[in-house]
């Protein structure tokens, strides 16, 4: 399986990014705040391997890995997190709302939830556009308990919309432990409310990602309808920026480093040969390039004019529609 | 000319628009067989078939989050919410999502979403079915906001209103949709942001909108015999908010009243009003006066909802204080 | 069982009520609309029949029935929907919007679902005080499309509250089928993805209502946690008003007529000789004249003063809290 | 007088009335071991317990709802919503519930619950992060709302607040948490409803509150060197809205800048600026200014969100025109 060694590829720049992002935001380049996707690389990566360009995602604040899996330029992206005017939203969104449409990214959202209505309407409109488009609809363990969650998977499940809805079960939402948030072992049974189809994935298994979703993004695309995809994983940073981990352990996070989804992937792929340590040595160096050319570029790119800020409230009139 | 009702004006916006594009649908509770709860898209169904008119589980927030999703992706989604109260429910979505989507993202994501919505009272539905929340939304930037008082502008500036690539909100009035007006048979529309001169006048600038625009019209003739000239402003969409009509016409007369149907405190009044002193301040020959509903939720007793909302009684006096002040 | 003879005359007196409310508001002394619970007396009646007084409901815009069968004096309610001094709220509330918490009633409520957060929050408030009340929260099929239906009922079953989700499922939501809205044949599912226990009951049975509510109160105030009851029943008038009833067929109804909840327990009571037909005739008598003598109320009651509206916003200063 | 921070000053406020009245509780995402995003109850959990310190699901809406059922009967939550702009996802709870249930039910009802929420921008947070919607909650009747400027002020209107029987919206500031004042060691409590002089001065009012409050002193501060006397008022509750206060002071002046971090149109300046227009009109010498966020989302980049919300350089502009005009 050649495309493991992609896989691999994809995994490295998002973890380097997210890396060098944790930096910057301790630097000051990047202000605000930020949530890393480092350790739930394979979920992305395994996702969005099964995506054509035209198939929509939809992302939430912990999105740069979506964002780079889904094929957006990282160097958009980091320019977008400095707020700059070669950004993917010209510094107006930051990490928590960008979006590239061009590749079908329809935006990380700062609303816990509230991207799961936006991907279902998404799915609604393929159907009623007759495309042959699909939607992933990512959001986490925290999302499932939001009521749009609720009403918008009853909508999918209804009008058989070609969607999967992709829980990244981190275990944790901020500081809250799933336990304590959703009163079941698997969240996938949540999908069962809805006679949705649904399966648990473990989501630090790049192939084993890709082939679940895979299958249900084949089925939704030859329209019978949503699914629901719970992938078990783990986020190895904090929260965010504030976060002291206070409410895991450290013997937890071991545990899981253990199961880093990267080194899993590296270790498959030396092992079967499919990648040497020389290849391995070059994807790391491209990988580290890639995020150092980025940085490079968001650094050097404009602040936005101050009155940009005024701009672009509403659409002109007369302009067409985005088809 | 031809006479149609307000809620006959609405449903040609709608079905013109259709017929136009097809890309236009409409989503909500009860619209199919019921025809919704104010019966505006009643036949529709018939017409259009269930992909198109689409009833929806009651899920206001995702009503208007997955008409987003639609809108952004190429479709012309109208969401119709059945009451002006349950606005309230989606507000994280309109706000949070759609107000802003074109702002963030720039010129790849466009908007075209209308949600069209009953407000008002007098109809002694009680406090969860009689509201009027429309200042909220003047206060959310990237929300437009139009509030028509005759069919001939229903239709005409929902048709715009769905043309439009941005999210609006179309606010009708259960009073107005039996009431009747002129409507072309040729096809038309109305532009956003222009508020209409019901009436002229030369002594009292009456700015109002929606359903009170009749009781306005109906307080103007009656001072009309006391020789009082009340210029009434519809102003028909409160954002984009066409002030430039509005302070015209107070150079004119010095004198201004606003009415509205909504709570007087931190009302469209309020704006309007600072907006006004704000551009024509050394015209002004009195201070500016609110009529407004008071600041209490709407009881449902009749005698007590007349009570608190805003009365002829109340635009009437108003003007005339408006009038005796030196 | 000598209490069936009063389900009776409970379930007589909410359905001569409803008919009354019928015609007062074709009439024009009831003003705005009215939703009425004829068709659906045995729900009410079995599940406030295993309830106390101290016990608490939460209701709905369809709740004259709730009230009656929790206690609800007729002329209050009446006077009520009346907009008359006398009624539960001064006529400030009407249908929608009425409560008497002397009896355990928190309040019908005119936004659908909206009932569900209030009913779980009396719940939390009994288990944090140490009460040995419990909350009955009845709902429609219509409602459990709510967001708040879902983000309530998964707090519920986290923290074990002392609750019965009471879900009457009359296969309509205004004019929206059951099977047009919930992707289930049996709502009771949902509960499942709280990992809370369920059941389904013939909602027309008020024997079977009282039974299985019966288990699921008693299991609540033992502090085993929430339940969840589907009661499939059936409203005989149409939704509101104005319905015209077109989607649903005569021949449907005339189905559910012959179901008839008072009928049945008529039938049961007769046949077991324990009410002969004349101890049926003097019930009859019995509401028609509580709901005559509730509409003279009514009518004499005078309308609030107008300035009555503009009291009572806020609780003054100094007032102590309820306990 | 000892020294606290604004969130010290909150904590205790919650600290104490906790141990007062065992009714008490605090209900929200991330409030126990994390002690909320802002670390305000950080160490509560410890103190008081998992039952009091209630860490919920990411569920606003139910969040506001289930404390609404536990304060009407006979619980006194404090709800933490993490971040203003989530307010959107409770609005039906808050405005269709909790704020009309006293006065539809009556004496039977009372509805002591508080909802604490951050609101306002400079963080860099972006548009979902950084809003200010308390004018919003001035238009809606039976909301009591407040947003304190001082360590002092939050600590004892909070307490107030928990004690009132009337749901309150506590507004809290980013920028503020962090930010110092004298406390006094022994109990007190601030009324509800009642401005406070900043500073005293005799040429303008400048009307303001929560953390604009900081930036309009030192404006004040900067235009006593020009010999501007600037008199800072701080309303502290937008509702109830201590407009008495500000009347006199405007008598005085017979000058008014109203400053706020919301967006201009439909902001709590419209509604301040027109109750002024309405009692002090010919006490004016120039036209009410205001100062405010402009009406756009807030967006990330530092760069453009400090142009978009209000300035001191802003304040600054509108006191020197205010000044200028005769
Ligand atoms: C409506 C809303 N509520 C709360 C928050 C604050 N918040 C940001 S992320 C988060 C946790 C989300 O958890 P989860 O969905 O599991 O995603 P994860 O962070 O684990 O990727 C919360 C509560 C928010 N952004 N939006
Ligand atoms: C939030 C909200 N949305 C919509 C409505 C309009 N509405 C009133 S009753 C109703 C249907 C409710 O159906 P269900 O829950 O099944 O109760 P039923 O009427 O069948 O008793 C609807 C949609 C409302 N009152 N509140
Ligand atoms: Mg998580
Ligand atoms: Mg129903």
């Amino acid at each position: 399986m050649p495309e493991l060694v992609d896989y691999l590829r994809t995994m490295l720049l998002i973890r380097r990014f997210e890396e060098r992002v944790d930096k910057l935001v301790a630097q000051g380049f990047i202000k605000g705040t930020s949530h890393l996707y480092a350790g739930q690389e394979a979920v992305a990566t395994g996702t969005c391997s099964v995506l054509s360009r035209e198939d929509y995602i939809t992302s939430t604040h912990r999105g740069h890995g979506h964002f780079i899996a889904k094929g957006g330029d990282v160097k958009r992206i980091m320019a977008e997190l400095f707020g700059k005017i070669d950004g993917y939203c010209q510094g107006k969104g930051g990490t928590q709302h960008m979006a590239d449409f061009s590749i079908g990214h329809l935006g990380s959202n700062g609303i816990t939830g509230g991207g799961i209505p936006l991907a279902t309407g998404a799915a609604l409109s393929i159907k009623m556009r007759h495309t042959h488009q699909v939607v992933v609809c990512f959001f986490g363990d925290g999302a499932v308990n939001q009521g749009v969650f609720h009403e918008s998977l009853n909508m999918a499940a209804l009008w058989q919309l070609p969607i999967v809805y992709l829980c990244e079960n981190n275990l944790y939402a901020m500081s809250t432990p799933v336990w304590e948030a959703v009163p079941l072992r698997d969240l996938a049974l949540r999908a069962a409310a809805y006679n949705m189809p649904h399966a648990t994935v473990d989501g630090n298994d790049v192939v084993a990602v890709r082939e679940v979703v895979g299958e249900a993004v084949d089925r939704a695309r030859a329209g019978h309808g949503p699914f629901f995809v719970e992938a078990k994983t783990y986020r190895f940073f904090g929260h965010s920026r504030s976060d002291q981990r206070l409410y895991r352990s450290r013997e937890e996070e071991a545990q899981w480093q253990a199961k880093d989804p990267i080194l899993r992937l590296q270790g498959t792929l030396l092992e079967t040969g499919l990648l040497s340590p020389e290849g391995l040595s070059a994807l790391e160096d491209e990988a580290m390039r890639e995020v150092e050319g980025a940085v490079e570029f968001a650094h050097s790119s404009p602040l936005p004019s101050p009155e940009a800020g005024m701009e672009g409230l509403y659409v002109p009139e007369g302009r067409g529609v985005l088809a | 000319m031809r006479e149609l009702t307000y809620w006959q004006g609405v449903q040609e916006a709608l079905t013109e628009e259709m017929a136009r594009d097809e890309m236009v649908f409409l989503l909500g509770e009860d619209i199919g067989v019921y025809g919704g709860a104010f019966g505006v898209t009643r036949g529709m169904l018939e017409r259009f078939g269930s992909e198109r008119v689409r009833n929806t589980p009651v899920s206001e927030a995702a009503i208007v989050g997955v008409a987003l999703g639609a809108a952004v992706t190429g479709m012309r989604p109208v969401v119709e919410i059945m009451f002006m109260d349950f606005i309230t429910l989606a507000m994280d979505q309109l706000v949070n999502h759609a107000a802003k989507m074109h702002y963030i993202f720039g010129d790849q994501a466009q908007v075209p979403l209308v949600v069209r919505t009953p407000a008002g009272g007098w109809r002694s539905y009680g406090p969860s079915h009689s509201q009027s929340w429309e200042a909220w939304f003047l206060h959310t930037p990237g929300l437009k906001v139009v509030a028509p008082a005759t069919p001939y502008d229903a239709k005409g500036l929902l048709k715009t209103a769905i043309r439009d690539d941005n999210p609006v909100l179309f606010v009708e009035h259960k009073l107005l949709y039996a009431t009747k007006g002129p409507v072309p048979q040729e096809e038309y529309t109305v532009p956003l942001g222009q508020a209409h001169i019901k009436r002229a006048g030369r002594d009292v600038t009456l700015v109002t909108y929606s359903y009170l625009t009749l009781m306005a019209l109906e307080v103007a003739q009656e001072l009309e015999k006391e020789n009082i000239g009340v210029e009434v402003i519809d102003l028909r969409s409160l954002s984009p908010l066409d002030i430039n009509q509005v302070v015209a016409s107070v150079k004119k007369t010095g004198r201004v009243v606003i009415a509205e149907e909504g709570h007087k405190t931190g009302g469209v009044g309020a704006e309007v009003g600072m907006q006004i002193q704000e551009r024509a301040y050394e015209y002004l020959d009195a201070p500016i006066q609110r009529v407004a509903a008071k600041d209490v939720p709407i009881p449902f007793s009749y005698q007590l909802e007349k009570h608190i909302l805003p009365s002829k009684e109340d635009i009437y006096r108003a003007v005339t204080q408006v009038m005796a002040q030196i």
